[in-house]
């Protein structure tokens, strides 16, 4: 089981000490920062940068809800997100939505239980030429079927219980 | 600077860049609306204000709060086409609010009895239609107790993480603005509940009933830079010692 | 100073017979509906037979118009009242708290104040007086 | 290298940079781009890297990681310069060989060449291939060869000199020279630029920010990644150009936070263009100062539009505001903002280096220059087309795009994005440009093009747009909120068979109120896939509700899975990947879909290599 890594207000302090203080213009980078360093956006985190950017953590809230980038809570360690643009949704990427959905028995937006995965749709991420297109960690999986995303899928399921 | 613009064919005097809203009802014309109040920036949410405005030769449907007055412009603000949409969106917010009456008599006066829609209620706060009435008050009083949560259909007004906020003062200026009356408050002798939360009331030195609730006495000290002592005596009571001190006075 | 034009309400309380006809004037003024929790213009009896009618002041310093977060408490020019701007109003109460001489009358029903206006300066309050206890001059 | 402090010392350095040798050796240009690097052009690369030291050739030949070729389709891509040779889908194991032929022996190796699918014929060089042929590249000319993260490269080939003429120029006959252009806006609406600026820059005011708008929300839509991730200077310089014009010294680029590429790559150029005085103080010793700073976006559609872009930009949620006050006149912290996207600023170096009037010669009367188009979908030749304004769709769908897979049928191309529209086939030979795409109840938008055929149901693509619109949508108003949800509750139901005789007018009821009375141009323009559709394709929508079937076989409520008994070989492929084992049948028997148990995932069809499982 793999837990989400601690939130250590020391590491939310070195984040915050890149921007100026009380600039609320920088609020949507710093929120991106932190989340690259803990998959999400925790409270502690959230309040600590409402005070260094000068604005109250109901704004903060707001913003960090209003975004689809944003993730209030912990993601799996593997995150696949299925493109949903529209060259991919005529290729047949509901199709591959639902089979992941089936695979790892959770919603799309959700993550499993022991926190391996979490599956997502995103609304186009710009490589049209290639759908329908899954990414896995980070990584662009073009012209995808059905048959290689069990694969690729289950593959990574088997090494995560071992 | 005063400007004239047109309404409905009469002439009407206007501050440039007011809201077209305030200044067509200051002159007496009735548009209804749902998520306006003069102390508070218009962000054009019900979309009842609706009128046509005629400006530079352009002619167009918009809302009238949001509206900045310019000289010269032209205002309807009853036409066919008005009527029909402010009853679609009248339709569109009864889905929302089935409960409120204000809304359910606003409708009725623009044919909408029932909405040809399944009700889509907010589960935490049925009948609220997203006015963001409420958010605003809270941040205007400088208290920012309430947001806005997500977006689009998912939108929904909540607390900062969903938590009880250190930052409410349980003022219930929400609860005066709110248009459905859907904010939740109660007050007993003793405390207000509001938004998941107990304020305990500053009770009045001689009588004992409730003034205003603690930390809003607190917040008011602070900023209005009153005297303490202007917030421990009830509206009765400082009735009864203003009467009684009059009537020493020999007039 | 006040210039000489304008008017005060003036109260005499020793003229004063409790007979009321001044909140019921206030009350019809005000609404069409005459509802005696209306009115602005309250006659308290301090003692047998002594009356006292406590409307508000217009304080020249007021402490409404200091604690109103929206500055919907103003004073008329014309009159000198302070009138409350209804669409300015959000209802937060602390007007009621702040007023020191009780006279803010919160309602309820409606999550807004009720506050003497001096009727835009022709008060029905005076104008209605059988006893000459108020005077408009 | 030390600051450039005047036009001369750019033209000096240019000079230096074109004597050294690299300049005149033979170049292999890795495409880099996100679709070649997604069919794994880095590994790539660095194999070149290695067989290029292996053979000792390193120092004579350069070997340069590219932008996006465009030809996506047939990545990842290797292009030989100068001799203009182009090599596809080539993969890791490649390398020696291509390295030995070509390189040593300069051979060419004939199955690594495109050949065309319809005709058979085999291209050598890119310029003769009928997806590049077609095409007119100016913003994207230097796309194949720059390496995007070195100025010295972009300079070399004649960038910033654009901006040395501007300065020479002044701000006035800048805009007056944009103006003359015909240039209009590449975000959607198409506003001229010229004005735009015009009106920002006379708005009195002590301070005016500049913007570059590379939200880009459209799906089906990446022009702008490319031209960033593939020659970020040109946009750079575009936004210098049109800061010293406007009088702005502050810039913002806002970029999609789904494009980490592009953020590098700016981050990259913008520290380049500082060390050479190219931003900063005193750009090339004008006494102007401007510099730019990236704000990454939070992932919302609506944020490309521009009002809910400054809004973002301040750290607030992107609800628009009601526009006038227009951006030029009130923007970014209250001050004058002039916004352009990301191919409007590219467009501006070369609009200033050759000039309006060979600017103005290309296009149509109302639009003028070429636009950049995404065209994908179910199109051979998926990748970035640029072309002149006036080419027809069906000329960038068949001659360009090579028509449509498997010999399927074309049935409509969406353009617009979200808040464009579906041509069918009798409007193939519509000119692509602002005016006539707007006539049609289409849109140029941002530059999608995403080509539909037979196998796409057009009552399953307007519901896509709903779905995607109202969650896209900011919440703000009723009509578009609230509205959107019941328009894709109403098209729901026509796509799982509960439509009745009302829904078609009750759709167009809603339809105009979302349209009519919302705010912003999202809500104003987001019921235009679902009128586009119904005016087009209407008949679709009939039998979807008449006769409860979906003509192309994607309404799952609609459509039942068979196996058809004279194709199939019992091969038991789609018995075993069945999720549900739905799938009975013996080896090398026929075999049979249980419709109670059948989901219509679909995969049965997706595995069988007979192609016997049929949809109805």
């Amino acid at each position: 089981m793999t837990k989400a890594p601690p939130i250590k207000a020391e590491r939310v302090r070195k984040i915050l000490a890149n921007y100026p203080p009380h600039d609320g213009s920088a609020l949507v980078n710093l929120l991106h920062d932190i989340q690259a360093a803990f998959r999400y956006l925790p409270q502690k985190a959230l309040q600590m940068t409402a005070r260094h950017v000068g604005l109250s953590p109901a704004r903060v809230f707001e913003v960090a809800t209003f975004y689809e980038g944003f993730h209030l809570k912990p993601r799996g360690e593997h995150i696949c997100t299925v493109c949903m643009g529209t060259a991919c949704h005529v290729r047949g990427s509901p199709r591959l939505l639902e089979q992941l959905e089936r695979d790892l028995d959770i919603g799309a937006g959700q993550t499993t239980a022991d926190l391996t995965f979490t599956l997502e749709e995103v609304n186009c991420v710009g490589a049209c030429a290639l759908g329908p297109l899954v990414i896995i960690d980070g990584k662009y999986n073009g012209n995808m079927t059905s048959a290689r995303l069990t694969r690729l899928v289950g593959g990574m399921q088997k090494k995560g219980k071992k | 600077m005063e400007v004239t613009i047109r309404i409905n064919d009469a002439e009407v005097k206007a501050q440039e860049g007011e809201s077209l809203l305030d200044a067509a009802r200051r002159a007496g014309f009735s548009i209804p609306s749902l998520c306006h109040h003069q102390a508070l920036e218009p962000i054009g949410a019900c979309r009842l204000c609706l009128v046509e405005v005629k400006a530079s030769g352009k002619e167009e449907l918009t809302t009238s709060c949001n509206f900045r007055v310019t000289a010269g412009i032209e205002v309807v603000t009853d036409s066919a086409q008005i009527r029909k949409q402010r009853a679609a969106n009248l339709e569109l917010l009864l889905a929302r609010a089935p409960g409120s009456t204000r809304l359910r008599q606003l409708a009725a006066e623009y044919g909408v009895a029932a909405p040809r829609f399944q009700p889509r209620v907010d589960s935490q706060l049925p009948n609220c239609i997203l006015c963001e009435l409420c958010v605003r008050v809270c941040a205007e009083l400088g208290h920012n107790a309430l947001n806005t949560i997500g977006r689009g259909e998912h939108k929904r007004i909540g607390l900062p993480f969903n938590q009880p906020s250190d930052s409410c003062v349980g003022c219930g200026s929400c609860v005066s603005v709110c248009p459905t009356d859907c904010i939740f408050i109660k007050d007993t002798p003793t405390t207000r509940s509001i938004w998941g939360q107990s304020f305990p009331f500053v009770l009045c030195k001689n009588c004992g009933a409730p003034v205003i609730t603690g930390v809003h006495r607190d917040f008011a000290i602070k900023e209005k830079g009153l005297p303490e002592d202007y917030y421990d005596t009830c509206e009765s009571c400082k009735q009864a010692a203003t009467s009684k001190r009059f009537a020493a006075v020999a007039w | 100073m006040l210039a000489e034009t304008v008017k005060t309400l003036v109260v005499k309380p020793t003229k004063c017979v409790g007979c009321r006809t001044c909140e019921v004037a206030c009350t019809f003024a005000h609404s069409s509906a005459g509802w005696l929790g209306h009115s602005r213009i309250k006659v308290h009896a301090v003692a047998p037979e002594r009356f006292v009618q406590i409307t508000c002041m217009q304080c020249i310093k007021a402490a409404c118009i200091k604690v109103c977060p929206t500055e919907a408490l103003v004073r008329n020019p014309g009159t000198r009242a302070v009138e409350l701007i209804e669409e300015r109003c959000i209802g937060c109460g602390l007007c009621e708290v702040a007023c020191p001489f009780g006279h803010m009358f919160f309602s309820a029903e409606t999550r807004r104040p009720i506050k003497c206006d001096l009727c835009g300066g022709q008060p029905a309050c005076a104008m209605f007086c059988p006893h000459g206890a108020l005077e408009w001059r | 290298m030390a600051a450039l402090k005047s036009a001369k010392q750019l033209s000096d350095y240019r000079k230096k940079l074109k004597s050294t040798a690299s300049s005149r050796r033979r170049t292999i240009a890795v495409c880099a781009g996100t679709g070649c690097k997604a069919l794994g052009s880095f590994p790539l690369f660095d194999a070149f890297t290695a067989e290029l030291k292996k053979n000792k050739l390193a120092s004579r030949i350069d070997l340069v990681a590219t932008g996006c070729h465009g030809f996506c389709e047939r990545g990842p891509l290797v292009l030989f310069h100068p001799e203009g040779l182009l090599y596809q889908r080539v993969k890791q194991s490649d390398v020696a060989e291509i390295v030995v032929k070509t390189v040593k022996q300069k051979k060419v190796i004939g199955r690594l060449l495109y050949t065309d699918p319809n005709s058979g014929k085999q291209y050598r060089k890119e310029q003769e291939i009928p997806f590049y042929k077609h095409q007119k590249r100016l913003v994207l000319a230097s796309n194949g060869q720059l390496d995007p993260t070195s100025i010295d490269d972009y300079i070399r080939g004649g960038g910033y000199s654009a901006l040395a003429k501007a300065i020479e120029m002044g701000p006035e006959e800048t805009i007056a020279e944009i103006k003359r252009s015909g240039l209009r806006g590449r975000g959607g609406a198409g506003f001229p630029t010229g004005n735009k600026w015009e009106i920002c820059s006379r708005t009195e005011s002590d301070k005016r920010y500049l913007v570059c708008n590379a939200d880009e929300g459209d799906p089906g839509a990446f022009m702008d990644r490319s031209v960033i991730e593939g020659n970020p200077h040109s946009v750079i310089e575009g936004m210098i150009i049109g800061a010293l014009a406007i009088g702005a010294d502050e810039g913002y680029v806002y970029v999609r936070q789904e494009y980490p590429l592009a953020v590098e790559r700016l981050e990259i150029a913008l520290g380049q263009a500082r060390r050479l005085g190219l931003l900063g103080k005193n750009i090339l010793g004008s006494k102007k100062r401007f510099d730019v700073k990236i704000n990454r976006g939070g992932g919302a559609f609506v944020c490309g539009e521009e009002s809910a872009l400054i809004a973002s930009i301040h750290g607030e949620r992107g609800v628009p505001r009601r526009r006038p006050p227009y951006p030029a006149v009130e923007g970014l912290f209250g001050k004058p903002t002039n916004i352009n996207n990301v191919e409007t600023w590219a467009n501006i170096p070369i609009i200033i280096g050759k000039g309006s009037e060979w600017y103005s010669s290309i296009g149509t009367a109302g639009s003028k220059g070429t636009k950049i188009f995404s065209l994908v979908g179910k199109v051979n030749n998926t990748g970035l087309v640029e072309v002149p304004m006036g080419m027809t769709l069906g000329k960038i769908v068949f001659d360009i795009g090579g028509g449509i897979p498997r010999g399927k049928k074309f049935k409509a191309v969406q353009t617009g994005g979200p808040s464009g529209g579906c041509l069918p086939e009798s409007k193939l030979d519509t000119p692509v440009d602002f005016d006539t795409l707007l006539e049609q109840g289409a849109m140029m938008g941002s530059g999608g093009m995403i080509v539909m055929d037979e196998s796409t149901c057009m009552v399953d693509v307007a519901r896509y747009f709903l779905r995607f619109l109202k969650s896209e949508s900011c919440g703000n108003c009723t009509s578009c909120r609230e509205g959107l949800v019941r328009l894709h509750e109403l098209l729901s139901d026509i796509c799982e068979g509960r439509a009745n005789a009302d829904s078609i007018p009750m759709i167009q009821e809603l339809a105009e109120t979302v349209k009519t009375t919302s705010l912003c141009a999202l809500g104003k323009t987001a019921v235009n896939p679902v009128l586009s559709t119904l005016r087009y394709f209407r008949e679709e929508y009939r039998a979807h509700i008449e006769e409860q079937r979906c003509p192309a076989g994607v309404c799952k409520a609609l459509i039942t899975y068979r196996i058809d008994a004279k194709l199939c070989n019992g091969c038991t492929l789609c018995a075993k990947n069945c999720p549900q084992d739905a799938i009975s049948g013996q080896k090398k028997k026929l075999h049979v879909i249980d419709q109670d148990l059948c989901i219509k995932c679909g995969i049965c069809k997706d595995v069988c290599n007979q192609d016997a499982v049929l949809v109805e």
